[in-house]
C-alpha cells in the first residue's frame, strides 16, 4: 500500500518534471517569436496556465467544500484547504506576472480589466478563507467555516467577472493576438497547461498530506493525554 | 410554511424592539456613514464637474462601510449572554433564524440609507426626490444583508471577530458595489432607465443567488 | 531582444514562488513528522 | 451499571456511547446515561469534567463526535424540531435580552414555541418563579438571582417534558440558591424529567432520584438515592473524582 503510494507519487513527479522541461524547451526554443509584441509575449505561455490552475484550484476547493459539508469526512476538507492554499500561491503569481507583462506592452503596470480585477478579488476572498481557518477557535469549526466560504466565495466568481467586464471593457486578448494563435503557439500553450496542471496536482497531494499529518498529531496528542 | 413566516417576524420584531430601546446600531451607523460622506467631500472637492464623477461612489462607500458596522452587530448581540443558544433551542429551522436576522439587518441599513441619502443629495446640490434611487438602494442593501448576515454569524465565532467581517464581506459584495455605483450615476444625471437596466439585473441576480446559497449553508455556520 | 528583462523577471518570479512553496511544504512535513515520531515514542513508553 | 430493559418502557433520556472531541481536547469519552420519565438525575463533577458539554449534546445544541441520544424514544438526529419542543435548557447564562423586559423576553420565546394562550401562560410561569412584581422591568436591571428566576420561567414557557439544568445555582448566594430548589419544586409540579448538574453536593443529593458522577468525560459512579446514605457521599465523590489528590 505504502509502496504503491510512493510509486504513484514518483511517476507523477517524473511526469511533472518531464513536462516542465518540455514546456521550457517549447517556450524558449521551439515556438517562434510573436510579430507584434516581440519576445515579451512568451510570458503568455506561463501566465495563462498559472491563471488556469488558480481557477481550477478554487473550483476544486468549491467541490471539496460541498463534499465535506455533505459527508463530513476529513479528507474532503484536507483537499479543499490544500487546494485553496495552492490557489492563493498561483493567484499571487498571476497578479505579479500580469503587471510584468502589462508594463512593456501597454506601458502601465496595472489595468482594471475584467481578468486582472477578478483575479484580485479572488485572491482577497481566498486569503480571507485561509485567515478564517487559522483564526477559528478549533479545527473542526475552521473546516466548517472554510467550507462555507469555499462555496459562497466561488459562486461569486462569474458574477464578479461579468460585473467587472461591463464596468471596464478592455480585452487584452485583442491587443495581444492581432495575428491570432498559430499552431506552434497553441501546442506550446497546451504543453504548458499540462505541465502546470500536473504541478498543481502534486502540490495539492503534498499539502493535503500535511493536513492529514496535523490531524494525526491531534489524535496522538489525545492518546498521549489518556 | 406560514408558521415559518410568523417566526421570522417574531425574531425580526424582537430585534426592532431592542433597537427602539437603545438605538445603538442605527445611531452609530448613521453617524459613521455621515462622517464618511464629509471626509470624502473634503478628499474630492465639490465642484460641479467633480460631483458628477465622484458623487455615486461617495454615497456607496458611505453606505457600504456603514453597512459593515451595522452587520457586525447582527450576531454580536446574539453572542452576548449566549442568546444564540436560546435561539438554537427553539423548534425552528435554522433558515428561519437566518431570515429573521436578515430582515433586521436589512431594515437597519435601510433606515440609515433613508436618512443619509437625502443629506448626501442636499450636500452635493443634487435633486432630492429620486424614486429610482430608492430601487437601487433596496436591491443593493438586500445583497449586503444576504451576504452580511451569513458572514456576521461566522465572524463572531472566530478569534479576530471585529476585523473578520469586513475582510470576508467586502470582496464578495464587489459586484453589488460596482452595480450600485453604476446604477446611481444615471439616476443622478437624469438619464433614461435603459442606462441602469443591466446593473439592476446584476443586483437582482446577485440577491437571488446569495439569498438561496446563504439559506442553504447557514446551518453549518451556527451549529456546534 | 528588448524587454528581455521583463521576461526573465516573470519567469524567475514563477520559479521562485513554486520552489519556495515546495520548500515550505517540505520543511513543514519534516517538522510534523518529527512531532509524530516523538509522540509515538512517548506513547509506546 | 444500568440494566437493559428491552421495550418495557420508553426512557425519557437514553444516551449511548457519547463522545465529543474539541480539537485536542476530549470532553466526553463514552458516556451512557438512562433517565426514566419523571425522574431527576443529578450529575456531579469537578470543573472540566464535561458536564456542560454533556447537557449541550443532550439538548441538541452540540453534535456528538460519536454516540447517540434518544429523548422520549426519538433519536435527536431524526426530528430535531419535534425534540426541541419537548426539551429545555437552563444554562450558565440566562439567554435573556437585557434591553427587553422580562415580559417581552417571555413573549418572544413563547411565540417561538407557538405557546397557546400565551398571556395566561406567562402569568402562570412568572408566579412559579415569584417574579410578578418585576415582570415589566428590563431583564438587564434585575439582580443575578432574579435573572436566573426569569431564566427558569423562560425555560418552562412551552411546558417541556424534559428539563436540562446546567449548574442552576452557580454564582448565586446561598439564599438565592435555596430558592432554586423551591422554584424547581414549583415548576416541576407536573412530572417533568430533570437532568441537572451541580457543584452543591448536599442540595444535589436531596433533589436527585439518582446520582451520577462525571469525571474527565466519563461516568465514574452512578447510584439511586436509596443506595446512598447522605453521610458518605462526600467520601464517594472525593474517591471517584480524585479531588483529594
Amino acid at each position: 500500500m505504502n509502496g504503491n503510494h510512493a510509486l504513484r507519487n514518483g511517476i507523477l513527479w517524473g511526469l511533472g518534471f518531464a513536462l516542465m522541461i518540455a514546456a521550457l524547451y517549447m517556450v524558449f526554443v521551439y515556438v517562434p517569436t510573436e510579430k507584434h509584441t516581440g519576445i515579451i509575449q512568451r510570458i503568455f505561455y506561463f501566465h495563462v496556465p498559472v491563471a488556469w490552475v488558480s481557477f481550477l484550484a478554487f473550483f476544486v476547493t468549491f467541490i471539496g467544500s460541498i463534499l465535506y459539508l455533505w459527508k463530513r469526512q476529513e479528507k474532503w476538507d484536507a483537499v479543499a484547504c490544500a487546494s485553496a492554499e495552492v490557489g492563493v500561491v498561483f493567484t499571487t503569481l498571476v497578479l505579479i506576472t500580469g503587471p510584468i507583462w502589462a508594463k512593456p506592452v501597454w506601458g502601465i503596470w496595472w489595468t482594471w480589466d475584467a481578468r486582472l480585477t477578478t483575479s484580485l478579488v479572488l485572491w482577497l476572498i481566498y486569503v480571507a478563507y485561509l485567515l478564517v481557518r487559522s483564526l477559528a477557535t478549533e479545527p473542526e469549526k475552521g473546516a466548517r467555516y472554510g467550507a462555507v466560504i469555499g462555496i459562497v466565495g466561488f459562486i461569486d466568481v462569474p458574477v464578479v467577472f461579468l460585473t467587472v467586464n461591463l464596468w471596464r471593457t478592455q480585452h487584452p486578448t485583442t491587443i495581444i493576438f492581432e495575428g491570432g494563435l498559430t499552431t506552434p503557439m497553441l501546442m506550446t500553450l497546451m504543453v504548458c497547461i499540462a505541465a502546470f496542471t500536473v504541478l498543481y496536482v502534486l502540490l495539492v497531494i503534498r499539502s493535503a498530506g500535511l493536513k492529514t499529518m496535523e490531524a494525526e498529531i491531534r489524535r496522538l496528542r489525545i492518546m498521549k493525554a489518556e | 410554511m406560514n408558521k415559518a413566516f410568523t417566526k421570522i417576524f417574531v425574531i425580526f420584531w424582537k430585534d426592532m424592539l431592542m433597537e427602539f430601546r437603545t438605538r445603538e446600531i442605527i445611531i452609530s451607523v448613521l453617524v459613521f456613514a455621515l462622517l464618511v460622506l464629509v471626509i470624502f467631500s473634503f478628499a474630492f472637492g465639490t465642484g460641479i464637474d467633480v460631483t458628477e464623477m465622484t458623487a455615486p461612489g461617495i454615497l456607496w462607500v458611505a453606505l457600504t462601510f456603514g453597512g459593515v458596522i451595522g452587520l457586525s452587530r447582527t450576531f454580536a448581540v446574539e453572542k452576548e449572554n449566549s442568546r444564540l443558544e436560546g435561539l438554537m433551542l427553539c423548534p425552528v429551522d435554522r433558515a428561519v433564524i437566518y431570515w429573521g436576522k436578515l430582515a433586521g439587518s436589512f431594515t437597519f441599513m435601510l433606515a440609515v440609507a433613508v436618512v443619509v441619502t437625502p443629506i448626501f443629495l442636499a450636500l452635493f446640490n443634487l435633486p432630492i426626490f429620486l424614486p429610482r434611487l430608492a430601487l437601487v438602494i433596496v436591491l443593493a442593501l438586500t445583497g449586503f444583508a444576504a451576504v452580511g448576515t451569513l458572514f456576521s454569524a461566522l465572524a463572531v465565532n472566530t478569534r479576530a471577530r471585529d476585523i473578520m467581517l469586513p475582510i470576508l464581506f467586502l470582496p464578495v459584495v464587489v459586484p453589488v458595489i460596482v452595480s450600485a455605483v453604476k446604477a446611481t450615476a444615471p439616476v443622478l444625471a437624469g438619464a433614461p432607465w435603459g442606462d441602469m437596466l443591466t446593473w439592476l439585473q446584476i443586483m437582482i441576480a446577485f440577491d437571488i443567488i446569495y439569498l438561496v446559497a446563504a439559506t442553504l449553508v447557514f446551518e453549518f455556520v451556527v451549529e456546534e | 531582444m528588448e524587454n528581455l528583462g521583463y521576461l526573465l523577471a516573470a519567469y524567475s518570479v514563477i520559479w521562485a514562488f513554486v520552489f519556495g512553496y515546495i520548500l515550505f511544504l517540505q520543511r513543514k512535513q519534516r517538522r510534523l513528522q518529527r512531532q509524530i515520531d516523538a509522540l509515538k515514542e512517548s506513547i509506546e513508553k | 451499571m444500568n440494566k437493559d430493559i428491552p421495550n418495557s418502557s420508553i426512557r425519557a433520556v437514553e444516551a449511548r456511547g457519547l463522545e465529543k472531541t474539541f480539537g485536542e481536547q476530549r470532553a466526553l469519552r463514552g458516556v451512557d446515561l438512562t433517565v426514566s420519565r419523571g425522574e431527576c438525575l443529578v450529575i456531579f463533577g469537578p470543573n472540566g469534567a464535561g458536564k456542560t458539554t454533556l447537557l449541550k449534546i443532550l439538548s441538541t445544541l452540540v453534535k456528538p463526535s460519536a454516540g447517540s441520544v434518544r429523548l422520549d424514544g426519538i433519536d435527536i438526529r431524526d426530528k430535531p424540531a419535534q425534540i426541541r419542543r419537548r426539551i429545555s435548557l437552563v444554562g450558565n447564562q440566562t439567554f435573556l435580552y437585557d434591553n427587553l423586559t422580562v415580559y417581552e423576553n417571555l413573549k418572544f420565546y413563547g411565540k417561538m414555541y407557538d405557546v397557546a394562550d400565551l398571556e395566561n401562560r406567562i402569568r402562570e410561569v412568572i408566579s412559579w418563579v415569584g417574579l410578578e412584581s418585576r415582570l415589566h422591568d428590563r431583564a438587564g436591571t434585575l439582580s443575578r438571582g432574579m435573572q436566573q428566576r426569569a431564566s427558569f420561567a423562560r425555560a418552562v414557557i412551552h411546558d417541556p417534558s424534559i428539563l436540562f439544568l446546567d449548574e442552576p445555582d452557580v454564582g448565586l448566594d446561598p439564599h438565592a440558591s435555596a430558592m432554586v430548589s423551591d422554584i424547581l419544586g414549583n415548576i416541576n409540579s407536573g412530572s417533568r424529567t430533570v437532568v441537572m448538574t451541580t457543584h452543591n453536593l448536599e442540595r444535589g443529593v436531596e433533589l436527585g432520584d439518582s446520582i451520577a458522577i462525571l469525571d474527565r468525560g466519563k461516568v465514574v459512579y452512578q447510584a439511586s438515592r436509596e443506595e446512598l446514605s447522605k453521610a458518605d457521599f462526600r467520601q464517594i465523590y472525593d474517591r471517584y473524582t480524585e479531588t483529594g489528590r
